[in-house]
């Protein structure tokens, strides 16, 4: 494949969006009937659906901590989700981002409410068009607000990366692939915690600053939409009552 | 090692012995009649990286099936024919005694009982799937994967699937003189070409009584299942008793030829689907309310 | 490999059977020391070698059930028992098979004799000549009975085929690999229930019906011979003692 | 991790200082010398899917081995031989606690040694294997199953890998200009060519005294044993202390004694049995009464 | 499945409140700064079979590093490059609680942070490990073991990978006309071409107080790590925050300018500890007495 | 590779060492922290580590006996320690030569004192050139010394080998590639016992009690060494304190 123009003449992205501009985002909470918690979240091609089990007793006891739930978690990407297709057998690459996703997911779980049990989260990811990781973050937190787990605050992820030289907000597959730097950001924005940083690429020290800000500012968009897809969850469902 | 599972769902003796007893008066917890199927969404397309995809709700059941068509060699007995895997997998979300991990038996059995009905059937016209003859051939990936598990994910895998396939575009391929093959994506061709359409038909029973698509209660107290695979041209593409227990002769010749009415009209409904589709269909996270 | 003729001028299967012909059938039972029960059952060239451990205890506690015995099933085919030799990992097909076996078992085993115990059939194709699945159902049978354990039947199986257009009893891998359709089916006679019913291929209404009717034909002159050979296990040790 | 294992037998306390006080004196439970095997019985050609096979019983000890031969590529360090694999499983029929699986560090130990035991003798002629010259030759895999485990299961092993290779026959290959090999498997061309013979004789040994051929009471009660190969011209072909336990250096000379004697013995009666059968043998499922 | 971990360690809580009173007085039980390292000891071409190698002491924690260069294909999307391939594995010397066996995630996300590190500031230069153009180039296969753990492994194997690499050489390589490679190990013909050096600096922290190179009581006790990965010329080469917990805008902020210096250091230092070497460095069963 | 002469016309190896001659040795106790106890080998260019755990508690409980301490033993290679890079599957060698390694140490081990414990013994080849699994045991046994484990006597391992017609000692690389035998030995010389035979390659009745003399008496001075190393080893200790 040719490396494509990233920045048109425009100053625009190749997708005609700004540089600080996220994707059109969709954000659906319970979209599951037997997990305690679940939703979906898009971001442009980005699908990533996110299911909670628990807090709950499981079989393996030895895992388990006698103040506070464990959080379990498993990244996984549908074989068809990619390009090229993916094999079956969970990647290092799937492994490292279950550890990353959980570490993010830790600071704003309230796990000593639930000793010795485990609170499960299981992200499938059904369409990857960068970005997944972040998405994921944002569906895990929601679906364990779903579940009713209580939580200090949402967190969400949104990625920057440096394209053509232009730090631009929420990077693409296309982007991810042929720009310069690639830099997954969550955040638990009430908390003011960045929970999940991540860096692709090589940046200067300035560069980061900026990039870190732009991140932020795009968690705080994605923050508002995750919150009024909560209410919307519970609205309907006191209207449906 | 199979071993006898435990009940993935421990329905309750009450539950349990209601849904007997309504079953037996040809009644069901849910309203429906012993021989209904629960309403069933399709979503073709679903997944946009896929060759073909489609999202299927079958009740609380949600399945999604893809295709991913990748260059390949033959088989060595069938050099002039495309090839087929068909791959199922029960992730954790669905079902909360799912664990992750590579497919246990049951996830294999719906897989291989969907590749048989497929095969057999000739469902997938293999011989247009050549690209260098003897060499080069479309290697056909189906993935199916469980979603929400609210009982019958075989029906709704296989409906997901014949979505998928028919969903399915062969991308634009160019072959250089050395025999190298160029896949263009941007460039669809040909829809998959298909000679024939199956779907399966799971008729569970219960102390005689015989009923089909059973949701997840009504399996925990089925004491087995009969999966019949009907072809549009109302054939037996392929069967499969699963689960414990048996069935006499005569129980058998009844759940086929229920099987063939319900197959064939479930074969005319998800291609009605199909056509109507585009419009107004409600995916994953865009839940109609009916 | 030419596809060969599998139906003879005469009406005779290529290898001088009538369509509704058995190979000739070998059981015995007992032939192994250290087992609970085994059996060993040849169908022409196929070769199954059955051995049953149990009712006994297992470490795998979370398995058992409180109210009956279960049992677990492997049917494993030796590197050499195929034509092209067969990797030794266990195959898709292997675990299919063990599954379906397992549940033709299910119904004629009394488990609920022996609750929070395991009753382990292990199987070993030793030789493959088609119908392998089915010999193994007779096999995993009679080695149940010689362990000891309560049935409410035998359970016997027998492929039919359709080759050439014709119904044919008992199929050889020939014919299965090159015949239109393989109908493995196991049934317990005397309980009058089909408790394994596969079809590979595609049959009419019709054909199914008659399909069925010569399996099951099939499968009661297999019974007679098992119970024969059961028979022939316990007068001998009559004797011996 | 290798581990101390748990005694797969638990012999009772009496019966086990019964074995062993009488081995003291030289006599053995089942009326067997010291220096005694158990009743051989083989039966060349049991698998007729194999290129080669047998079955061994050796005392209740059942073993069968099977050779396939397949076309394969030759070691890059040996481009003019042919290739050797050998594989053991202990599969769950033979003792209550085997479990499925992949082969465990006995059953890899036990393949090999008598891997080691051909290799370094070249008991099978390598060179004679080449098809396509530095490209093409035969691989000769040895698969063993021990059935049934009443102990020694090596030397069943070995004397099954042994009348497997003598009952092994090439198939006729073609190979046409472009070097693609063709094999003709219902037409043999010769035997497998063997350069030697080879059987392991194991000794083992409790409180100083040495016996050979161990049943599984006595492996349960013996400290240690040693697997000594021993070719038909007398030579050591390889050496195996298997087991907790040690040797003196004494007790090493005088086991090795033994199993040349022993070893020559076992391969010529493994020889002449294999010359004098198709006839009369029982095979598994059709047991001798003596 | 990723899970909350058990503390590798329990500390007392006694020892654990000292460790976090004194990080918040700016001082260490083990007497160093914040901002100071331990003691680094590296020992280059520790292991004579690989084609670079070094251990690595800092402080207790040990780790020794291993380049191999093998002949392989190119990726597709890069023909004309050379191949990298980072590993890790904490093997069961170095901990009481590592169990032998695969890479677990800690190991597999070091050994990615590393990968990514040298990848994306490509530290090495690929495009002169090309041997014949698209089609044969080297791939640098880089294995990571830690052998004992005292805390921050990551940094002692960012470390010990720099050390490799720079001790790393060549083999002289001949292509005759088919195209066939062939590798002359006994000679070296040039070191491996590096672009660029970089360490990775991991900032702790612990109640708002941040410190680098934690050991392993301090890793038992902080919340979080910030990994940075620093590039001789002072660039941000790649960031992971590890751990559970999270930092806020400006303590990020503070752990980069604290980590650009420390980073741009330890490569000095590291390259003068390498130019210096063959010289009375202490190897694993030398230890100094420092 | 060619063949190289391994025995030299006058008489000497390929390296200049007489037939009876060990490599150069270097032994090193206590050379880890967080061990129990630990040894550094080398005989030559073969460098092993060994680190002993224990004795302790595992959470595999059903491994443990009433009446003992069970040993555990893995010996694996770093895959960088061999000509051709090992891939870090553990090999069917690495298995073989775990169990005989733990087989050579149990005789020595007073496991009576520790029931219901596990001493584990990690062997790590960092470096192989020849004779890995001899420098192995000499290691774990010292390696057990060193974390205290009651013992009735060390073992130590050397290989002989036959080269070019020549029984030789302490075997390297090139000769156990090129040479027609190589036979790893290991012995509790305070005891009398050899605790690990193993033959790779055919000898005669008569070579075989040469080659056996042979080690023993390599084995001897690889004991002094080993003896000094752990004296070594403790009067620094009593000197540091």
């Amino acid at each position: 494949m040719e490396r494509p123009k990233l920045i048109r003449e425009d100053g625009l992205r190749h997708d005609g969006r700004r540089p600080d501009e996220l994707r059109p985002t969709r954000i659906t909470v319970g979209v599951l009937n037997k997990a305690s918690g679940s939703a979906l979240v898009e971001y442009g091609g980005t699908k990533v659906l996110a299911a909670v089990y628990g807090p709950r007793e499981i079989p393996q006891k030895h895992l388990l901590l006698p103040d506070r739930a464990i959080i379990r978690c498993r990244y996984h990407m549908l074989s068809f989700s990619t390009h090229e297709r993916k094999s079956p057998a969970l990647s290092r690459r799937e492994i490292e981002l279950s550890k990353v996703i959980r570490e993010a997911l830790e600071p704003v779980v309230i796990s000593e409410t639930f000793p010795r049990t485990a609170i499960d989260v299981f992200i499938e990811v059904i369409n990857a068009d960068g970005g997944t990781r972040t998405a994921a973050v944002t569906a895990a937190s929601l679906a364990l607000a779903d579940a009713g787990v209580p939580m200090r605050d949402l967190v969400v992820g949104v990625a920057v990366g440096k394209v053509d030289g232009v730090l631009v907000l929420d990077v693409d597959e296309l982007e991810d692939m042929f720009g310069e730097a690639d830099m997954p950001v969550a955040a638990a924005p009430s908390l003011g915690l960045v929970t999940l940083l991540q860096l692709n690429g090589v940046l200067t020290r300035e560069e980061f600053d900026s990039a870190l800000k732009l991140a932020l500012r795009g968690a705080s968009q994605i923050y508002e939409k995750s919150r009024e897809a909560l209410r919307d969850k519970y609205m309907k469902v006191r209207v449906e009552e | 090692m199979s071993h006898t599972p435990s009940p993935e769902l421990i329905v309750p003796k009450l539950k349990a012995s209601t849904i007997v007893n309504m079953l037996k008066k040809g009644m069901r917890t849910s309203g429906r009649g012993p021989m209904e199927y629960r309403p069933i969404e399709i979503v073709p397309g679903y997944v946009r990286n896929a060759d073909g995809s489609a999202l299927v709700r079958l009740g609380n059941t949600v399945v999604v099936a893809g295709v991913k068509l990748e260059v390949g060699s033959p088989y060595p007995d069938a050099p002039d024919e495309g090839a087929l895997v068909v791959n199922a997998e029960f992730v954790p979300t669905a079902l909360s005694t799912f664990e992750p991990g590579p497919p246990d038996e049951n996830a294999i059995e719906l897989a291989r009982v969907i590749d048989r009905s497929l095969r057999e059937l000739k469902a997938i016209d293999m011989s247009k799937l050549v690209i260098v003859p003897g060499r080069r051939v479309w290697v056909v990936y189906i993935d199916i994967y469980a979603l929400d598990h609210d009982g019958n994910l075989v029906d709704a895998s296989s409906i997901a699937t014949l979505a998928a396939l028919m969903n399915t575009s062969l991308p634009r391929v160019d072959v250089d003189e050395s025999g190298s093959v160029r896949v263009d994506r941007s460039t669809r061709v040909s829809p998959l070409p298909m000679n024939n359409k199956v779907v399966t038909v799971t008729i569970a029973k219960v102390e005689n009584v015989m009923f089909v698509d059973p949701d997840l209660d009504e399996e925990s107290v089925a004491e087995t299942k009969l999966v019949v695979a009907v072809s549009e041209d109302r054939r037996i593409a392929g069967l499969q008793k699963s689960g414990a227990g048996g069935f006499t002769e005569a129980e058998i010749a009844t759940a086929l030829d229920i099987a063939l009415d319900v197959g064939t009209n479930l074969i005319r409904l998800a291609a009605s689907k199909l056509e109507s589709s585009g419009a107004g269909l409600t995916p994953l996270g865009e839940r109609s309310t009916s």
